[in-house]
């Protein structure tokens, strides 16, 4: 019965994507909307990575959303994984004693660790020249975290510097947008002088609000491997 | 340039199809979670071979590659960009629950946790 | 384009060993896997944003969380 | 020119697929992990070429990026192995 429901499922869903598909031939030009994007981009936003200038100028409120999502999955994580408190003594007992590791891995994460957060600070500052961003370049904070929790046993991070960070990152990007709602009359507005093509100062308030995003899913995805790695309570 | 056509789709159905089966079909709850991955790439993989035309480049500007009506559509792109990071989210967010379940109940097999059963 | 066929196919068979392998450690490497092909895939179809995403996301951080996971669980699927 | 650009990919797409035959066949859990880094270095090369190729320098960022990160999932898996996560 569950084989049969399922089969049926996956044949309904093939049949309907097929005919779908079948309308949308592979790599024939359909672009509508997108040509207005990329006959305009550079002179609106001043951002040569068009991409950028889509996430950040013409869909910015999206990704005002899509940083929230990301907040509340954060926080639903965070709640679960704390959520029966353990006596704190109990805990300390129970604790395995847990294997360091080798001398190579733990030297080598720590000397990786200020490379690593160097390169997301680049991948994100210059998100609109380059391909990469503030998704990108959280991403690569978070990892050099990772890297740190797998490297030291003993490795803690505070978690009051992450929510201060990932805060003031938040408040920055909602008051960049209501600057620009008083400058130039509606939310998100791209009010900073555009600059010239190809330089790190140009594209007005894109750099700030990718390097807001950046810090913002760095700090949200380190407090969630944070989190992961400190509950060591189930076995 | 011509008999890569289907494949693209092909892959990219074929994906979604093998994380939506492992959904459906296993009972142990990590593997479901690893279906949904799969399931995320696939869509992802789909969207933006929807947006690809052929013998066009990147959106991105440079000195050499200044002509805008050689790059390919960024809106897909802009799309699964935030797509996947929030993939990530919602990935640890399943597992988190994973684990709170596997603590109160001793198992993850779908058939002895009440009302997962179907 | 024969590369994109063989990668294609790759993936597939890495979704296929996700999908068939007892052991789940050996499930999240062929996810891995399938990550790092659809990262390729994505460079392929012009889109490096997108690819980039797929690479730090992918390279590290899913595959870190799931085997945390699997440390607090059970490694075996019965 | 065309048939070197042949040649490369050919070597890459080559090694690929030797690497994910380990990683299918292989017995026991290290063999696969092994298989897919290796993997990942053979990508991290195609990516390079590819980078060229497509005549995009831009491009390289996408294997920097693999380069810097492709070993902690890896380093994970190993840290199980020793029962040290």
């Amino acid at each position: 019965m569950r084989a049969f429901v399922s089969f049926s499922v996956l044949a309904l869903i093939v049949v309907g994507l097929a005919l779908s598909l079948s309308h949308v031939p592979f790599g024939k030009d359909r672009m509508q909307v997108a040509n207005y994007y990329l006959d305009h981009g550079v002179a609106d936003t001043g951002a040569t990575n068009l991409v950028t200038a889509v996430v950040l100028n013409y869909r910015a409120l999206d990704t005002l959303g899509e940083v929230t999502v990301l907040f509340i999955a954060s926080l639903g994580l965070g709640v679960f994984l704390s959520w029966p408190k353990k006596k704190e003594g109990t805990q300390e007992e129970g604790k395995r004693e847990l294997p360091e590791a080798s001398l190579i891995v733990r030297r080598g994460s720590q000397f990786l660790f200020p490379l690593i957060i160097l390169f997301g600070g680049y991948i994100f500052l210059h998100g609109h020249l380059t391909p990469g961003g503030g998704f990108q370049g959280g991403s690569v904070i978070a990892s050099a975290f990772l890297l740190m929790f797998l490297g030291n046993n003993a490795y803690r991070l505070r978690h009051t510097p992450l929510t201060v960070t990932e805060s003031l990152a938040g408040i920055t990007f909602v008051v960049v947008g209501l600057i620009g709602l008083g400058v130039g009359g509606y939310f998100l507005n791209n009010f900073l002088p555009k600059g010239s093509m190809f330089s790190l100062f140009s594209a007005g308030v894109i750099p700030i609000l990718y390097s807001a995003i950046g810090l913002k899913v760095g700090a949200e995805l380190s407090g969630i491997v944070a989190n992961m790695f400190e509950s060591r309570s189930e076995r | 340039m011509t008999t890569g056509n289907p494949m693209m789709y092909v892959g990219a159905v074929g994906l979604i199809m093998i994380g939506l089966f492992t959904v459906l079909s296993k009972r142990n709850l990590i593997k479901i979670i690893v279906g949904l991955t799969l399931l995320d790439t696939g869509v992802n993989l789909l969207l933006v071979a929807i947006g690809y035309i052929h013998n066009r480049t990147a959106p991105i500007l440079t000195q050499a590659h200044a002509d805008p009506s050689k790059m390919v559509d960024p809106v897909p792109q802009a799309l699964v960009l935030t797509a996947i990071v929030i993939g990530l989210g919602v990935t640890a967010l399943a597992l988190a629950l994973a684990i709170r379940v596997y603590g109160h109940y001793k198992t993850l097999d779908t058939r002895k946790i009440r009302g997962l059963k179907w | 384009m024969i590369y994109i066929a063989i990668l294609t196919v790759a993936m597939l068979i890495a979704g296929l060993a996700a999908y068939f392998f007892r052991d789940l450690i050996a499930a999240v490497v062929a996810c891995a896997a399938v990550s790092l092909i659809a990262s390729v895939l994505f460079y392929l179809l012009q889109a490096p944003d997108v690819a980039m995403a797929e690479a730090a996301i992918g390279a590290g951080l899913t595959t870190a969380i799931f085997v945390i996971a699997i440390r607090k669980t059970g490694r075996y699927e019965k | 020119m065309t048939a070197l650009w042949l040649l490369f990919l050919s070597l890459g797409a080559a090694g690929v697929a030797l690497c994910l035959a380990r990683a299918a066949a292989g017995p026991t859990t290290p063999d696969r992990v092994v298989g897919v880094d290796g993997t990942v270095t053979i990508s991290i090369a195609l990516m390079v070429l590819l980078s060229s190729f497509f005549d995009r320098q831009i491009y390289m960022d996408v294997a920097l990026v693999y380069a810097v990160l492709g070993f902690i999932g890896v380093l994970a898996v190993a840290r199980y192995m020793e029962r040290g996560v």
